[in-house]
C-alpha cells in the first residue's frame, strides 16, 4: 500500500496518535512484566452490573490493554493491563436489554476518577476537615476489629449500626447476616428517592412488598402519576425499551401505537414525551385515581370486584366511591370534569391499560393514599398481572435493609431501639448530603464515638469518618444484582472482575468476612470469600407477599404543606436530575456536562418558573432569586420553564455538594437541604415534596446558569412583523 | 456496490433521555472542557438533544430532537474547506481529517446543522481518567474540528472483521455509541444502499423528512416524524 | 514649465526625505511599541491555545474576519482610485494618486495578516499555497479561502508594481539632488532611469494598462471577499447582492481612509501647496456618491428580507434591527449615512475639515457593517437550540488595535523615505505655481480642475 | 566611450536641435532627448511611440489563463476527493483562480517588458547630466563616428556642447 493509500485509509478512519499516549513520561518509567498475557489491541467483552440505582442493569464492559502508572515494591512504573474502556447494556440482560442511561454510560468514570480514595485512611484532623493519612490494611481492619471487639466486650453489640443503600443484593444480605451474627441491628437503608411508600402500598394491595414492573411493550394505554419512568424511576432502562415498543414497535406487526397520558404539576422528562400533559395540584393524584374509578363503577364499565383487596384497601369502595363524583374531584384536583370523564372512558376503551405512581406523588404525607388510590384503579382495570399490565417481578426477597423512619437516618436512630449508636458503618450512603437539615444528621454523626466508611470518594458523609477502607470499583471486584423489578421474570445478575483493581484497595464484603473471622470471638459466617457467596445457589428466599401488613381501608386525607400559602406561596418541587438522580453521580464531568434535556443546563443548579410567573416576580432567565422555606434559605438562578404551574416551582436534586471531588464540590446548591422533615403519616417515609417556599429576587443574571442551549422555541419571532 | 450509511431517528420513540450524549463522548474521546469553558459555550457535543417548547401552561407540549451530524451528501462544509480536511468518502461519509484540518473553521459556518466543534485549547483528562480513552479514535489537538463521524472506528472495524471472513456485513451488525446505547431504540443505523436493511426501510416511512431539507443538503439521517394522538 | 517652479516643487517634496526631526522619531517609536504588543498578543494566543479568543461555538468567526474583511476594503482606497482616475485623466488627480495607492499596499499587506492569525493552527498556513507536497495533497481550488488567497496575491503584486513603476523617475530625481548615501541608496532604487523620450512612452504605456487590468482585479477581490460569506447557505449570507455590496462599501471605506491619509500628509509634511481643498472637495463628492450607494444597497438588502418574510432570514434581520446587536446597527446607520450625508452635501461643510470629519465616522461605521455582517449570521442560524452570541477577547481587541498602528507606522517611514507626492507627474500637471493666498488657492484649483 | 550633448531649457530649442542634427546626418536612432518628465507636444517626442506592449500584456494573460486551466484541472484529478457533490473538475470555481491568473500574467507580462525595452535596470548611463533634475531637456549623440562629430557640435550650437 502506497503512502497515498495510507493517508486515505487514515482520511477515512481518523486514525492517529492519541495526545493521552504522547508528552507523558512514561517512557522514563519501568515497565513491568504484565500479570496476564495480554493481545494488545484486542477488545474482549466482560460481563458486569450497574451500581448506580437499584434497576440493576447488566452491562457488557469493552475491555483493552493499556499503559497503567502503578508502584510495585516502591518502584514507580507502568504495566500493560487489561482496562474497561467502554460500557455498554448487555443485550442478553432482561434489564438493560443492550440499552443503558446516560448515568450508567458514565459509570465507567467511577473507576478512573482522578479524586477516587486509593488507599486505606485514618482521621487526623477534626471531623469534617478531610484531614487522613494513609495505613495500611492490616491496621485499617485491626482498628475496626478493635472497635467491634469493644462492643462485644461491652455487652453492647446492639449499638453497631450499618449505614447503606437499600438495594436488593447479596451484597447487603451479606452485611445483615454479619450484622444478625453479631447481634446488632439490620443494616439501615438510607436513599432519598427510595420509594418505601410504594413498596408498603402494593404490599396492601397486591401482597408485594416491591416495586412493580410495567408490562409497557403490551400496553395500549398508560396513564402516569408523577413517575418520571422514562428518566429516572424505578428501572427507566427496561422502561425506554418497553416505551419504544408501545409507541412504533407494534406497528409491522399489525399492532396500535399506544396512548400515553401524563399527570403532574410540573412537566418532567418523561412527560414531555406523554400524548396527553395533565396537570394536577400537588399532592390530589389519589384524588384523580378515585375520580376515575368512580366513573368506571358508575357507567358499571368494570365489575367493581375487579379490584379485590386493592379496593377493598380504599374506603367507599364498594359504595362506588361517591366522594369522588366528578365535580368534587374538580375542586380538589384542578382537572375538569369533562375531561375526568373522557380519560375515564379511554381508560377502559383502550385496555389493555395501567396505571402507574411514582415520585412527587408519593411525597406529600397523603403519599400512602395517593399509591393506594392507583393501586386500586389498577385493579379495577384489570391491569395486575395481566398482559400490557403491572407485574412483581418474582423471587424478589424483602430488602435485607430495613428503611429508614426518621430520625433513624440520623444514628440516635438507636434512640427508638432505646440505646445510642457507638459504632457506625457507612456503606456508600450519603445521609448528610440527601437529609433536610432539620434531621440534624450532621449533629448525630458528631455523637458517634466511631464511624467507618467504605466509600471511595469523600462525601459529605464519609467525611465525618474516623477510618476509611475504600472498596473497589464496581469493575474491579465481584459484583451482582438482584433486580426487584424491571423484569417480568426473576433476575440475578452476578458478574466477576471485568479488570484488576488499579489502586490498593479492597472489597468490602471480603473485608467484612475477614473482620468477622478476626473478632475475639469470630463471627461463623457461611462463606470464605464474596465470591464464594455469590458462586453459591440463592437459596430459596422467603417470599415477600408473606410480609404484608393487614390490609386498613384509607380515607382521603387532604395532603399538608410545611409554611402557610400567604407567606411561602409556592410548592416546591425537588425532582431527581436526569445526570445526578440523588446526587450520587454528581462527581462525574461527563454527567456534569451533559446538557440536562428540559432546561440544557449543564455544571450548575437553577430554579424553574413559569414564565406568568417569572413576569410577576420581576425575573427573567439567569436572574438570581433567593427561595426561602421555613428551613432556610438557598440563592439559584431562574430557569423559565413554560411546563410548570404557576404555584409550583422545581429543582433539580443532585448539585450543591459541600465536599465530593473537584467536579462537584461547591457548585450549585442542594435543594434538600431546605425541605421541611414532613414524612408520609403511614410510613414515615420524608415527604420531600409537601415544603412550601417563597421567592424573591436577589439579582441579576451573574453568569451562574451555564446552558448549552440558545433558544427555548424553535421559532421565537413568529408574527412579529405583524406587530411592528 | 459501496455501502451507504445513514440513520433514522424515530421521533415517536426518543424520550430525550440523553444516554446517546454521554455514549458518544465515552466512545468518541470527547474531551470535557469544564464550567469555565462551558460557560463560553464551548461544550462539545457530537451529538445533542434539541428540545423545544411549544404552547403555554397548561396546554404546553416538548419535542425533542437528536442532532448529530447529517452526513450531507450535498455538505456545504466539505466544498469550502482549502485543505480537503472536510470531505466525502466512498461510503457517503462526512469524513473530518484532523491532520488536515488548519482551522479556518469555516466548515462550522458554513453547516446549517451547527454540529461543528472546535478545538479552543489542547484536551486534558487528569490521571487515570486518561486509561478510559478509547485507543481506536485519535484525539484532537488544540486548533482543529471535530464532529460526528457515524462512529467510523466501529464501521471499519466491522468492515474489516467482515472481509477477513469473507462474509457480507450483516444488516445492524454496525451500531455507533448512539445508537447502541438508546435503550428505545429510537435511533437506527444500517446501509442506505441495501434496500432490505430496516434504516432503508424506515427511511422510506411517510413520517420520514429530512432536517432542514429545503436546503437541499441531501441529509442522510431521516427524521420519523411524532406521532399525536387525535 | 519655469525651471523655478520645478525648484520649488522639488524642494518642497524632497524636505521630508532630508530633514527629520524628534517627532518623527516619537511617533516611530510609539506606533512601533503598539504594533509590537499586537504581536506579542498573537503570541499569547497561539501559546495558550485559540481559546484565548472569544471565538465559541457557534459564532466562529469574529473580529479577525471582520477586521480582514474592513482592511482589504481599505485597500480599494488607493490602486483602484487612482487607475480611474489615471484613465479618466483627471488632473487633479496627480498629487493623489501615490498617497493612494500606498494604503492599498500596506492595507493589503495588514488584511491578508488576518486570515492567518485567525487560524486555529496558524503554523499551517501555507498547506492554503498550491505547491507540490510531500502531502500529495493540493489546495481545494472550490474554496472560497483558495479564491482568496490567489486574487489577493494577484492584487497585492499588481498594486505594489502599479505602486513602484512611477517611482522610479522620482527616485533618479532624488537620486541627483542628493549625496553621500543618500545617493547611493536612490540611485540604487533609479535602477539607471535615465528619462528617454523612449523610457517615458514605454512607462507610460505600461502605466495604462496596469490600470485597465487593476480594475477588474480590484472588483474581483472584494467580490471574492464577499464569496466567503455568499457561499455558505446560512441566512443573511447567502445573498447575490454581496458581490456589488462588497465593492461598494469597500470603495466607500477606502476613500475615507484616503482622505484621512491626505488630511494628516497635508498637516505634518506642510503640503498646503499640494493637497488642496480642491482634493478634499472632489474625494468629498465621490464619498458622498458612495455613501448614497451604500444607503441604497442596505435599503435594498433589507427590504428583500422583509418583503420575503423567510423564517431564518427574519431570525437575523430582527437580531440585528431591534434585537442584541441593534445598537451596532444603528450606530453604523449613523456613521455611514445620518453624518457623512449632510456634511458631504453641502458645500459649506465640504471643507478639509468636513471631509475628515465625515471619512472618520465612515471607517467607524464600515467596520461596524462588516462585523454586522459576520456575527449576527453566525449567533442566528437555521436551529433555534443552537443558537449562540460572542465576545471579542483581549488578544483579538489588542491585535485590532495594533493593525491600525501599523497603518499609521507604515505610512509614516514610507512618507520619509520616498516622495509621497509623485514629483514628476506634478511637473507633467505643472501644478502648482507657489501660492500664498487662500483666494489664489481657490481660483487657482478651479482653474486647474476644470481647464 | 565618449558622448556629445547639451542642454537646452525650452522644448522648442530642443526641436531645433533635434532637426539640425538629423540634416547632420546623425542616424535617427542615435539621437537621445533625455528629459526630467514627459514631453507630448513635440514631434521630437513622438519617437519610438509605437509599441508592441499591449499585445504582449495580452499574451501573457492568455497565458496566465492557460496556467490558470492547467492548475486548477491537474491538481483536482491528482487526487480526486469529493465534496459537497459537486464534480471533482467543476468550472465554476476554478474559473475564479484562472482569472486572476490571468490577470496576473498581464500584469507581469507587462512589466517585464517594460524593463527589458526601458533597458533598467543598468549602471549610469554616461549619457546624462544631473541638470535634467533641474527640468532641463538634454540632446545628444552616444559614441558619434568620428566623421560626424564637427557637424554634432554645430547641430547642437557650439557654444553649449558638453563632450566627454
Amino acid at each position: 500500500m502506497d503512502r497515498r493509500d495510507f493517508i486515505k485509509l487514515t482520511a477515512v478512519t481518523g486514525a492517529g496518535a492519541t495526545l493521552a499516549s504522547c508528552g507523558n513520561p512514561e517512557h522514563q518509567l519501568i515497565r513491568f512484566v504484565p500479570d496476564d498475557d495480554i493481545v494488545p489491541g484486542i477488545a474482549e467483552f466482560k460481563p458486569s452490573v450497574c451500581p448506580l440505582c437499584r434497576a440493576g442493569c447488566g452491562l457488557s464492559v469493552r475491555v483493552m490493554d493499556a499503559d497503567v502508572e502503578t508502584v510495585r515494591n516502591g518502584q514507580a512504573g507502568v504495566v500493560k493491563m487489561m482496562v474497561a474502556k467502554k460500557l455498554e447494556g448487555d443485550p442478553k440482560n432482561p434489564i438493560s436489554r443492550g440499552g443503558l442511561c446516560p448515568r450508567g454510560q458514565a459509570a465507567i468514570q467511577i473507576t478512573y476518577h482522578p479524586d477516587r480514595l486509593t488507599h486505606p485512611m485514618k482521621r487526623t484532623g477534626a471531623r469534617g476537615t478531610g484531614e487522613y493519612k494513609e495505613v495500611t490494611w492490616d491496621e485499617a481492619i485491626a482498628e475496626l476489629t478493635g472497635q467491634l471487639n469493644a462492643l462485644a466486650d461491652a455487652k453492647d453489640q446492639k449499638s453497631l449500626v450499618l449505614l447503606a443503600r437499600p438495594r436488593r443484593s447479596r451484597r447487603l444480605e451479606l452485611f445483615a447476616e454479619f450484622l444478625s451474627r453479631f447481634g446488632a441491628p439490620a443494616p439501615i437503608g438510607f436513599e432519598l428517592f427510595a420509594e418505601d411508600v410504594l413498596r408498603r402500598a402494593n404490599a396492601v394491595s397486591f401482597g408485594h412488598e416491591q416495586l412493580p414492573t410495567f408490562d409497557l411493550a403490551r400496553a395500549h394505554y398508560v396513564l402516569a402519576f408523577g413517575a418520571d419512568f422514562l428518566g429516572t424511576w424505578n428501572s427507566p432502562v427496561s422502561q425506554n425499551a418497553g416505551y419504544g415498543v408501545m409507541r412504533q414497535g407494534r406497528q409491522a406487526s399489525g399492532g396500535t401505537r399506544a396512548r400515553f397520558v401524563h399527570v403532574e404539576p410540573r412537566m418532567s422528562l418523561t412527560a414531555a414525551s406523554a400524548d396527553e400533559f395533565v396537570p394536577v395540584k400537588p399532592g390530589t393524584e389519589g384524588v384523580l385515581a378515585l375520580g376515575l374509578a368512580h366513573i368506571i363503577l358508575r357507567n358499571k364499565l368494570r365489575p367493581a370486584d375487579a379490584a379485590g383487596r386493592a379496593g377493598a384497601a380504599i374506603d367507599g369502595w364498594s359504595g362506588g366511591l361517591q366522594d369522588f363524583k366528578p365535580e368534587n374531584v374538580e375542586k380538589i384536583t384542578g382537572v375538569s370534569a369533562l375531561r375526568i370523564e373522557r380519560l375515564a372512558h379511554e381508560l377502559v376503551e383502550f385496555r389493555p391499560s395501567v396505571a402507574m405512581i411514582g415520585g412527587a406523588p408519593l411525597a406529600h404525607t397523603n403519599g400512602l393514599f395517593n399509591a393506594l388510590a392507583v393501586n386500586a384503579l389498577n385493579g379495577l382495570l384489570g391491569a395486575v398481572d395481566q398482559p400490557g399490565g403491572v407485574f412483581f417481578t418474582p423471587g424478589v426477597g424483602r430488602s435485607p435493609a430495613t428503611p429508614h423512619r426518621p430520625p433513624a437516618t440520623a444514628p440516635q436512630s438507636g434512640a427508638d431501639a432505646g440505646l445510642a449508636v457507638k459504632v457506625m458503618l457507612i456503606d456508600d450512603a450519603n445521609s448528610v448530603f440527601a437529609s433536610p437539615k432539620a434531621w440534624k444528621v450532621r449533629e448525630a454523626l458528631d455523637t458517634v464515638p466511631f464511624i467507618a466508611s467504605f466509600g471511595s470518594f469523600l462525601d459529605e458523609t464519609s467525611l465525618y469518618a474516623d477510618l476509611i477502607l475504600p472498596d473497589h470499583s464496581f469493575l474491579e471486584t465481584w459484583v451482582d444484582s438482584q433486580p426487584e423489578s424491571g423484569a417480568l421474570d426473576a433476575v440475578s445478575t452476578v458478574a466477576g472482575p471485568a479488570m484488576k483493581p488499579l489502586h490498593n484497595t479492597r472489597s468490602t464484603p471480603d473485608v467484612v468476612i475477614e473482620i468477622a473471622g478476626k473478632l475475639k470471638s469470630p463471627v461463623a459466617l457461611p462463606w470464605k470469600s464474596y465470591e464464594e457467596m455469590l458462586k453459591a445457589p440463592v437459596g430459596s428466599r422467603e417470599s415477600a407477599a408473606s410480609h404484608q401488613p393487614p390490609a386498613t381501608a384509607v380515607k382521603y386525607q387532604p395532603p399538608r404543606f410545611d409554611g402557610d400559602a400567604a407567606g411561602f406561596p409556592f410548592h416546591f418541587l425537588p425532582y431527581a436530575s436526569q445526570a445526578f438522580l440523588d446526587g450520587s453521580t454528581a462527581h462525574l464531568p461527563w454527567l456534569q456536562e451533559m446538557p440536562d434535556p428540559l432546561t440544557s443546563g449543564m455544571w450548575s443548579s437553577w430554579i424553574e418558573i413559569n414564565p406568568r410567573t417569572a413576569e410577576r416576580l420581576g425575573v427573567a432567565l439567569g436572574d438570581i432569586v433567593d427561595i426561602t422555606s421555613s428551613q432556610g434559605t438557598l440563592q439559584a438562578p431562574v430557569v423559565v420553564f413554560p411546563g410548570i404551574a404557576e404555584d409550583v416551582v422545581a429543582m433539580p436534586v443532585g448539585q450543591g455538594h459541600e465536599n465530593f471531588t473537584r467536579y462537584a464540590s461547591k457548585r450549585g446548591v442542594n435543594p434538600i437541604g431546605i425541605l421541611a422533615p414532613l414524612t408520609e403519616s403511614e410510613t414515615g417515609a420524608l415527604a420531600w415534596a409537601a415544603t412550601r417556599v417563597k421567592i424573591t429576587r436577589a439579582g441579576g443574571n451573574d453568569g451562574r446558569l451555564i446552558l448549552f442551549a440558545g433558544e427555548m422555541r424553535e421559532n421565537p419571532f413568529e408574527g412579529r412583523r405583524q406587530e411592528r | 456496490m459501496p455501502h451507504r450509511w445513514g440513520m433514522t431517528v424515530d421521533l415517536d420513540r426518543c424520550t430525550g433521555c440523553g444516554a446517546c450524549v454521554t455514549a458518544c463522548h465515552a466512545e468518541n474521546n470527547i474531551a470535557v472542557v469544564g464550567d469555565v469553558q462551558a460557560a463560553k459555550s464551548r461544550a462539545m457535543h457530537w451529538i445533542r438533544v434539541e428540545r423545544y417548547w411549544e404552547g403555554d401552561f397548561p396546554d404546553v407540549r416538548l419535542k425533542f430532537r437528536p442532532v448529530m451530524c447529517q452526513q450531507c451528501d450535498a455538505a456545504p462544509c466539505e466544498p469550502v474547506c482549502p485543505t480537503y480536511a472536510s470531505h466525502h468518502t466512498d461510503e457517503g461519509l462526512n469524513a473530518q481529517v484532523y491532520n488536515r484540518c488548519i482551522g479556518t473553521r469555516y466548515c462550522a459556518n458554513a453547516c446549517p446543522y451547527n454540529v461543528r466543534f472546535f478545538d479552543f485549547y489542547n484536551p486534558k483528562w487528569p490521571r487515570p481518567l486518561h486509561l478510559q480513552l478509547n485507543p481506536d479514535v485519535s484525539v484532537r489537538e488544540v486548533g482543529v474540528m471535530e464532529k460526528c463521524t457515524f462512529c467510523v472506528q466501529r464501521i471499519s472495524a466491522a468492515e474489516i472483521d467482515a472481509k477477513a471472513e469473507k462474509r457480507e456485513l450483516k444488516d445492524g451488525e454496525i451500531e455507533p455509541a448512539c445508537v447502541q446505547s438508546c435503550s428505545a431504540k429510537a435511533l437506527v443505523f444500517g446501509d442506505l444502499n441495501d434496500p432490505e436493511s430496516e434504516v432503508s426501510r424506515l427511511s422510506r416511512s411517510t413520517r420520514g423528512a429530512k432536517l432542514l431539507e429545503e436546503l437541499g443538503t441531501l441529509p442522510k439521517v431521516t427524521y420519523l416524524a411524532r406521532q399525536t394522538q387525535v | 514649465m519655469k525651471e523655478a517652479t520645478a525648484k520649488r516643487i522639488t524642494d518642497d517634496l524632497l524636505r521630508p526625505l532630508l530633514h527629520t526631526s524628534w517627532r518623527f522619531f516619537l511617533l516611530v517609536a510609539v506606533l512601533g511599541g503598539i504594533v509590537l504588543m499586537g504581536g506579542i498578543a498573537w503570541m499569547y494566543q497561539i501559546w495558550n491555545g485559540f481559546g484565548e479568543s472569544g471565538k465559541r461555538w457557534p459564532v466562529f468567526w469574529g473580529f479577525y474576519i471582520t477586521n480582514f474583511v474592513f482592511w482589504i476594503g481599505i485597500s480599494h482606497a488607493g490602486t483602484l482610485i487612482s487607475a480611474i482616475l489615471r484613465l479618466v485623466n483627471a488632473g487633479w488627480r496627480r498629487p493623489v494618486t501615490r498617497c493612494a495607492e500606498v494604503i492599498t499596499a500596506f492595507a493589503l499587506m495588514i488584511g491578508a495578516m488576518f486570515p492567518i492569525i485567525h487560524l486555529g493552527r496558524p503554523w499551517l498556513f501555507f498547506w492554503l499555497v498550491p505547491y507540490p507536497n510531500q502531502r500529495l495533497i493540493w489546495p481545494n481550488f472550490r474554496s472560497p479561502l483558495v479564491w482568496d488567497f490567489f486574487a489577493i496575491s494577484t492584487y497585492l503584486t499588481g498594486s505594489v508594481l502599479f505602486l513602484l513603476l512611477p517611482m522610479i523617475p522620482d527616485f533618479a530625481l532624488v537620486r541627483d539632488k542628493t549625496t553621500g548615501f543618500r545617493r547611493k541608496f536612490y540611485g540604487a532604487l533609479a535602477l539607471g532611469w535615465q528619462g528617454t523620450t523612449k523610457q517615458w512612452h514605454r512607462l507610460e504605456s505600461a502605466m495604462q494598462i496596469m490600470a485597465i487590468a487593476i480594475i477588474p482585479v480590484a472588483v474581483s477581490v472584494h467580490t471574492i471577499v464577499s464569496f466567503d460569506f455568499s457561499m455558505a447557505p446560512v441566512p443573511g449570507w447567502h445573498s447575490t447582492i454581496f458581490g456589488p455590496y462588497f465593492v461598494a462599501g469597500a470603495i466607500f471605506s477606502g476613500i475615507a481612509a484616503l482622505i484621512i491619509a491626505m488630511a494628516a500628509l497635508r498637516k505634518f509634511l506642510h503640503l498646503e501647496d499640494y493637497l488642496h481643498p480642491v482634493h478634499f472637495e472632489n474625494l468629498g463628492k465621490l464619498l458622498l456618491m458612495m455613501s448614497l450607494l451604500w444607503a441604497y444597497f442596505v435599503f435594498a438588502e433589507r427590504l428583500t428580507t422583509w418583503y420575503g418574510n423567510g423564517t431564518s432570514e427574519m431570525n437575523v434581520f430582527w437580531a440585528t434591527q431591534d434585537g442584541g446587536y441593534s445598537p451596532l446597527y444603528w450606530l453604523m446607520v449613523v456613521c455611514n449615512f445620518v453624518i457623512p450625508f449632510p456634511i458631504l452635501s453641502l458645500r459649506k461643510l465640504r471643507t478639509v475639515t468636513g471631509c475628515v470629519i465625515a471619512s472618520c465616522s465612515v471607517v467607524v461605521g464600515m467596520w461596524l457593517e462588516r462585523f454586522l455582517i459576520i456575527v449576527p449570521t453566525l449567533s442566528h442560524k437555521y436551529l433555534t437550540y443552537s443558537w449562540g452570541s460572542y465576545r471579542p477577547g483581549p488578544p483579538e481587541i489588542m491585535i485590532m488595535i495594533s493593525t491600525f498602528a501599523a497603518m499609521g507606522l507604515l505610512y509614516t517611514i514610507f512618507s520619509k523615505l520616498v516622495p509621497i507626492i509623485s514629483i514628476w507627474e506634478l511637473k507633467v500637471g505643472e501644478h502648482p505655481f507657489p501660492i500664498e493666498t487662500a483666494a489664489q488657492v481657490k481660483e487657482h484649483a478651479i482653474l486647474r480642475t476644470n481647464p | 566611450m565618449s558622448v556629445l550633448y547639451a542642454l537646452y531649457s525650452e522644448p522648442d530649442e530642443v526641436q531645433k536641435a533635434v532637426d539640425s542634427l538629423r540634416k547632420a546626418g546623425v542616424p535617427e536612432k542615435e539621437i537621445v532627448v533625455i528629459s526630467s518628465e514627459p514631453i507630448e507636444e513635440y514631434e521630437f517626442s513622438h519617437r519610438d511611440k509605437a509599441t508592441w506592449l499591449y499585445w504582449i500584456a495580452g499574451g501573457g494573460g492568455a497565458l496566465g489563463l492557460a496556467f490558470g486551466t492547467w492548475l486548477t484541472r491537474m491538481t483536482e484529478l491528482a487526487w480526486p476527493l469529493q465534496t459537497g457533490g459537486m464534480p471533482i473538475v467543476s468550472w465554476w470555481p476554478n474559473l475564479i483562480v484562472m482569472f486572476e491568473l490571468t490577470m496576473l500574467g498581464g500584469i507581469l507580462a507587462t512589466v517585464v517588458t517594460l524593463f527589458i525595452t526601458a533597458k533598467i535596470p543598468t549602471r549610469e548611463n554616461a549619457l546624462y547630466d544631473v541638470a535634467v533634475s533641474d527640468g532641463k531637456i538634454l540632446v545628444g549623440v552616444e559614441s558619434p563616428t568620428e566623421g560626424l562629430r564637427a557637424g554634432i557640435q554645430n547641430a547642437l550650437g557650439a557654444g553649449r556642447v558638453v563632450s566627454r
